[in-house]
């Protein structure tokens, strides 16, 4: 098997994220400059992002087993590269103010991106572990990146043993589904799942493989270092851990095990049921009386986790196109949220704390402003996107019939309502034991102006597309078209 | 050479990995936990190559190559980890850093 | 002409985004024209396009304007898009009508508040939320409309605050209603699931096509939708929050929870009326909420001291009525009655914002008294309000209304006796307490000073609400005063018209009906009058006499009376007020919230920060879907 | 051979169990070595002599390497966390236990033979550059991140040695040292 010139240009934007990352580690070698570093980064996401019509001009075509890069696998790494350039340009401000060098730091980016990108459009066991360990290894460098700061280290301590031991699970349960069917391929993969039956070894293997999966995605019960990873985090970070890591494994998830949503008595189904309503439920609960706001958020993206494992159980294209909506949606509100913290962080931490947030509509009305919408959006508010998200999560939920999950969907995302309006409240109400604005004030954050207008771009996109989401419904649509469908 | 079972190789693979998720759940010297992890690595590796073995196929040996690349790469920036984290909590036991919580 | 119906909506939703994003820079005046203006603006709009609607109806008596497909999700298509017919021509009106007067009224009594310009954001945004929800011609654009007007609701409520009291009170508010909205969502679901669309029309259609009557699902649908509108109309088991929602400023009162938003609920089963005339025996669950609910709210009426909280609950009992004659089939009088209803309520709780403003903020009616002489424009018309409420025979639009609903309850096929029997009760206790109010605040003597005088912006919307209060009500006259109800032919057009073919429709068709109401009525007054006025101290010794026996007994033992009364009417006004105090429901939504944080206290204590807890919780998962995978 | 099995086998599972148990990290590792050697010789056994000799090289050899440089940068001995007591055990070794026999249970339902033949270094290395050849780029970018990272946290740490610089490093961050140059601060407490 050889790989052809055509395969490369197929292959394109993965080529072009690495070439990014390889460029900025030479270009720091010999001459550090943080602005070069941010240009080298921008222009490999945006060849990345350009190349993707290259491929999709290209048939859609398998490059060696490991990698197919169709339709489905060019949204996905789109949506992973225009999330990373959107962090890329939060960091800018931030890392300014961090006192640390900044290279190393795009090039973990820029190789975080590539794993994301080559689960995206995995086919094969090796593509996806590799795939999955680009990106973990990258974010153990990311999340620890503050090395100063003694809860980077704790969270990158958590981070890095959680995802070494879950990789052990995901490794043997691959090793374990190789032994019983010798397929190490997705539609090998798929098929054994649609005959699974009560091949006990398989399914063994498959719940270990989950493991790795669910780690990543951080849903119940792998869901516990969620909060201290994205509170040790720096802003950025957490808002690529929450975004990008989340959405490579999910598209990844969709393409090995599809047909797990066509037999709803099988074991992995119920497992992943139960899964998806402890997410659900646990998630919501557990952000209900928090403090901290990134802890917040950590919470509430468990549970949103849990709804879009709901999507992933519905049976049918309406499945595919609830979960390719909503993590755009997820995508566009969790930057914009974590945009906002990183834009109102002064240099010694995040601001994180529900306090720093206490009479921010009037001292930073356009940050207040875009938080209110993004939560909003998250709560699932008409005229937003994460209203359409989870409506057509809730169509293609009650379309499977899969009541048990759609009801507690729905009733927990009241309780969700809660520790929104909560934060909502705590921006704009002051208090009257309150005398003027939060008893410390948050030092003015310098430079964050283009972090503001990446915010408002943020913004509108996910107002315009709450209002007119067709044509992004049509593009998600037809990207997930391409999958095997039963 | 074919009586060496599937099933036992795979049960002394299954038996390392206990070991080492028992020594995770267990110990609380952060370089003793990286071992750990090392350790059920190299059994889910050698259930790769046991794997490979049962279908006469040399995929199972180049999984177990990658999983090895994955283990330096998770040694080499867990034990740079470590040395800071001795800096930050003046020692190395896990069991210290919970000061973020709830 | 009906090209223009975009209009309304939107000319308050222009005014919402002007107010947004000029905030600050807008002086108080700036905000004042943009936010009353546009609703202003709106009202022509309104005036206009139902005017051309009503002059010549379009074909099919309706009209539809399709905006832009909203999304295309499995063959759901939902379109942002406007349905006019009578019932929404009506609700139009009243919207943009009594909602321009009350921006109007607003522009004085908020004048020094610090919130001004925040004021009128929520109330044009709260303008545009309920026109969306009455023109939507899709029951999606519809829910859009009934979230938005909640939320707006709950901001208002909760607009001064400073006072956490009225904070508490804006978020019971909007759990209270959640409850419905929940009932109303799965309702949506339901009817989506099974009819496949969503599109009111079309769906009703459908429901008709594919359902038998009285079959489970009908039944079922139809309950989920009542649910919704309980949750909104404050109706049993979900009337707490109203009285609670008194805690915003006077306006707010007036608009939402009076005219307008409190009214949804009845516009929802109004608008579905196809559906509901497929279940019957959801039909009856809305008349027994109607009269249960009339009936509980009268009595806690009349035992108020808050003057705006008894207002109320003379809301949410009037609402009863409107769901009480929606649940008997008359569909028309229910809507008659909610339009007579939105002028003289509003009125009633314009004219209490003037007294409470007159008197500092006084809310206690007993320490009000005299205000006849001192506030002469606002004692002539709460009058004319409490008059229009206690449904003052011939003169005033309430008696119209309410005595079509009460000869609807015996007269059509679906009411009783027993129904007729309740609402007469019913409107026994409106008139005594809505006289109670004139009675104790307007005479005798002062208690509090009068501090300020109300000026043309407030005293111009309640003459003209006045005016409407009596006239409104001549549109559909009874057949045995004359042949003159063009209501009833305009909403013939839209809804089934009210069928007398109930066992006693002769009588209640006939003037011996109406007699007994306006003999109620009178009475009413009357024995309001001398509870309030000659015999005020007797009263209140009785009321708050423990043993209440031996001293009715002395009191009013030459009457007769004595012993039915204490029955009748202290013991269930006791029990009923006590009742009402302790909230059952509040429990219930207690007990919600003191699970949802036993969870969280739990969980989170389990978020210990310890790396080996973290792995074994993972662990323990694995084992346990493994053991699951072993044992199968 | 398959006698040869079973000892490195037993070998195996009985270093590692020493592996976890020590609380001396030295021997700890070691057996950790010994260990790894004889999961070499399971390799060999089970017909794939290439990755045997890799399993030593690279596992035994390069990755205990860092681990012992690790135990020597650090003098890790004096920072070592208390003994673990033996009912530390109980909970893990329960939870660990059911998950082995689970496993255990499941495999020995059927038996599946082993093909036999050995799969030799020519024959990986084809798999390697032939259908695995993506693979192996993105590993070395998997290498490369790890490098990069590693490089980036080790480094500041060194020049964190000791408590004071942090401090110093901190104070200058809060603003009440002096800054000079924005991005070299840290190192500038150093100098």
């Amino acid at each position: 098997m050889t790989v052809t010139w055509g395969d490369l240009l197929t292959v394109s934007p993965l080529i072009a994220l690495t070439l990014a990352a390889v460029a900025v580690m030479l270009a720091a070698a010999f001459f550090r400059s943080h602005a070069l570093a941010l240009g080298i980064t921008l222009g490999g996401l945006a060849a990345a992002f350009g190349t993707l019509f290259v491929a999709a001009s290209r048939a859609e075509r398998d490059v060696t087993p490991l990698v197919r890069m169709d339709a489905y696998a060019l949204l996905f790494i789109g949506l992973l590269a225009a999330a990373a350039a959107v962090v890329v340009l939060f960091s800018w401000g931030y890392l300014d103010r961090f006192r640390v060098h900044p290279e190393e730091y795009y090039v973990l980016l820029l190789t975080a991106t590539l794993g994301g990108a080559t689960l995206a459009a995995s086919t094969h066991f090796a593509s996806f572990f590799l795939g999955l360990e680009i990106l973990s290894v990258s974010l153990y460098g990311l999340i620890v990146y503050a090395v100063y700061r003694d809860e980077a280290v704790e969270a990158a301590v958590k981070y890095l043993v959680l995802a070494g031991a879950t990789s052990a699970f995901l490794v043997f349960g691959m090793a374990l589904v190789y032994a019983q069917t010798g397929t190490m391929t997705a539609a090998g993969v798929s098929d054994l799942v649609a005959g699974l039956g009560d091949d006990v070894v398989a399914t063994i293997g498959l719940v270990m493989l989950l493991v790795g999966i669910g780690f990543k995605l951080a849903v119940v019960p792998f869901h516990m270092w969620t909060p201290d990873v994205y509170e040790g985090a720096p802003a950025p970070v957490t808002a690529y851990v929450a975004t990008v890591s989340k959405g490579a494994v999910f598209a990844l998830l969709l393409r090995f095990l599809l047909p797990v949503s066509s037999d709803q008595g099988s074991t992995v189904f119920l497992a992943l049921t139960a899964v998806a309503i402890a997410s659900m439920v646990a998630g919501n609960l557990l952000a209900l009386r928090q403090d901290n706001v990134k802890r917040i958020l950590a919470y509430s993206s468990i549970a949103h986790l849990g709804y879009l494992l709901v999507a992933f159980l519905a049976t049918g294209e309406r499945a595919g196109l609830a979960v390719g909506f909503y993590l755009i949606a997820y995508f566009a509100t969790t930057l914009a949220a974590f945009g906002v913290v990183t834009v109102l962080s002064p240099p010694d931490r995040d601001a994180d704390r529900i306090d720093d947030y206490r009479g921010l509509g009037s001292r930073r009305p356009v940050p207040a402003a875009v938080f209110t919408v993004v939560l909003l959006s998250l709560a699932g508010m008409p005229l937003t996107m994460g209203f359409i998200g989870k409506f057509v999560i809730v169509t293609a939920g009650s379309g499977a019939a899969l009541w048990a999950m759609v009801i507690v969907l729905v009733a927990t995302s009241t309780i969700g309502l809660y520790y929104y309006t909560r934060l909502i409240v705590a921006m704009y109400v002051r208090r009257r034991d309150e005398a003027g604005p939060a008893a410390t004030p948050l030092p003015a954050a310098p430079g964050g102006t283009l972090g503001v207008s990446v915010l408002g771009v943020l913004t509108l996109f996910l107002l315009v597309f709450g209002v007119y989401p067709q044509p992004l419904l049509r593009l998600v649509e037809h990207a997930v078209s391409v999958l095997p469908w039963p | 050479m074919a009586s060496v079972s599937l099933e036992h190789a795979l049960i002394l693979a299954a038996i390392l990995f206990a070991i080492g998720f028992a020594g995770l759940l267990t110990r609380r010297n952060l370089i003793v936990v990286l071992a750990c992890i090392e350790i059920m690595l190299n059994a889910a590796g050698l259930a790769f190559v046991a794997a490979g073995a049962r279908w006469g196929q040399a995929d199972g040996q180049v999984m177990f190559l990658f999983v090895l690349a994955m283990a330096g790469a998770e040694v080499a920036v867990g034990l740079a980890i470590a040395i800071r984290f001795r800096q930050s909590l003046k020692g190395l036991d896990v069991d210290d850093a919970d000061r973020m919580r709830g | 002409m009906l090209s223009l119906l975009w209009l309304i909506p939107a000319l308050p939703a222009a005014g919402f985004v002007l107010l947004v994003l000029l905030n600050r820079r807008l002086g108080r005046a700036g905000a004042a024209w943009i936010g009353a203006g546009s609703v202003g603006l709106s009202m022509l709009a309104a005036l206009l396009v139902c005017g051309s609607f009503i002059v010549s109806p379009p074909a099919g008596d309706a009209c539809r304007q399709v905006l832009w497909t909203w999304m295309d999700v499995a063959g759901f298509t939902p379109a942002i898009g406007f349905y006019l017919d009578a019932v929404s021509v009506v609700w139009v009106l009243v919207i943009t009508v009594v909602g321009f007067l009350i921006h109007l009224y607003s522009t004085e009594h908020m004048e020094h508040d610090e919130g001004f310009t925040r004021f009128f954001t929520y109330l044009n945004l709260f303008v545009f939320s309920m026109l969306v929800l009455v023109l939507a011609d899709n029951l999606l654009l519809l829910y859009l409309g009934w979230e938005g007007v909640g939320l707006c609701s709950y901001l208002l409520i909760a607009f001064w605050q400073k006072d956490p009291q009225n904070v508490y009170s804006g978020r019971k508010a909007f759990i209270v209603t959640r409850v419905g909205d929940t009932a109303l969502i799965a309702g949506l679901f339901l009817l989506l699931t099974q009819l496949g669309t969503l599109e009111i029309q079309p769906l009703l259609r459908a429901a008709e096509q594919t359902w038998a009557p009285d079959s489970t699902v009908a039944v079922v649908a139809a309950l989920l939708i009542l649910g919704g509108a309980v949750g909104k109309s404050a109706q049993v088991p979900l009337q707490t929050w109203l009285p609670d929602a008194m805690a915003g400023p006077s306006p707010v009162s007036a608009l939402i929870h009076a005219a307008t938003m409190v009214t949804a609920g009845v516009y929802l089963i109004a608008r579905t009326t196809p559906l509901f005339e497929l279940a019957g025996d959801a039909r009856l669950a809305v008349a027994l909420v109607g009269i249960v609910t009339l009936l509980i709210a009268g009595f806690s009426a009349l035992v108020q001291h808050d003057l705006k909280r008894a207002l109320a609950y003379s809301t949410i009992s009037q609402i009863g009525y409107m769901i009480l004659a929606l649940g008997v089939s008359g569909w028309e009088a229910g809507v008659f009655h909610f339009g007579t209803h939105a002028f003289f309520k509003a009125l009633l709780f314009l004219g209490a914002g003037v007294v409470i403003e007159a008197l500092a903020g006084e809310h206690d009616i007993f320490k009000m008294g005299g205000l006849a002489r001192k506030l002469p424009a606002v004692f002539v018309t709460f009058t004319v309000g409490a008059a229009a409420l206690a449904a003052l025979p011939f003169v005033t639009n309430g008696f119209y209304s309410k005595d079509l609903v009460i000869s609807t309850t015996l007269g059509t096929a679906d009411g009783n006796v027993w129904l007729y029997v309740g609402s007469i009760l019913g409107a026994f206790v409106t008139t005594l307490y809505s006289f109670r109010l004139v009675w104790v605040v307007f005479f005798g003597e002062a208690h509090t000073e009068v501090t300020r005088r109300p000026r043309w912006r407030q005293t111009m919307p309640l003459w003209v609400l006045a005016v409407f209060s009596i006239i409104t009500g001549f549109l559909w006259l009874p057949a045995w005063i004359g042949a003159f109800h063009p209501l009833e032919d305009f909403l013939d057009t839209a809804l089934p018209p009210i069928e007398w073919t109930g066992r006693y429709a002769h009588f209640a068709e006939s003037a011996g009906a109406a007699f007994v109401i306006i003999l109620i009525v009178y009475g009413g007054i009357f024995l309001s009058y001398l509870l309030w006025v000659p015999w005020r101290r007797g009263t209140h010794a009785f009321a708050a006499s423990p043993v209440v026996r031996p001293l009715a007994a002395f009191w009013l033992g030459g009457w007769g009376f004595d012993w039915l009364y204490e029955r009748v009417f202290v013991r269930p006004v006791k029990w009923f007020a006590h009742w009402a105090r302790h909230d059952l429901v509040d429990y219930v939504v207690d007990g919600i919230a003191w699970v949802n944080l036993a969870g969280w206290r739990t969980l989170s204590a389990g978020q210990t920060g310890r790396l080996r807890s973290y792995v074994a919780v993972a662990g323990f998962g694995v084992v346990l879907v493994l053991a699951v995978v072993v044992l199968r | 051979m398959t006698i040869l099995f079973y000892i490195a086998a037993a070998v195996a599972v009985l270093a590692t169990l020493l592996v976890v148990t020590r609380r001396n990290l030295v021997h700890a590792l070691l057996y950790l070595v010994v260990s790894l050697f004889a999961v070499a010789v399971v390799f060999y056994t089970l017909g794939a002599p290439f990755v045997a000799a890799l399993e030593v090289i690279v596992y035994a050899g390069a990755i205990m390497m860092l681990f012992v440089f690790a135990v020597m940068l650090l003098n890790l001995q004096a920072a070592s966390p208390p003994r673990v007591p033996w009912t530390a055990w109980v909970g893990p070794a329960v939870l660990v236990g059911v998950l082995l026999a689970e496993v255990i249970y499941a495999l020995t339902i059927e038996t599946q033979p082993l093909a036999g033949a050995e799969v030799g270094a020519t024959a990986v290395s084809e798999a390697l550059y032939g259908p695995y050849v993506l693979a192996v780029e993105l590993a070395s970018m998997l290498l490369l991140a790890a490098l990069v990272a590693a490089t980036h946290v080790a480094a500041r740490a060194r020049e964190d040695q000791t408590a004071a610089s942090v401090e110093r490093g901190r104070a200058v961050l809060h603003g009440q040292g002096t800054a000079s140059e924005p991005g070299v601060i840290v190192e500038e407490g150093d100098a």
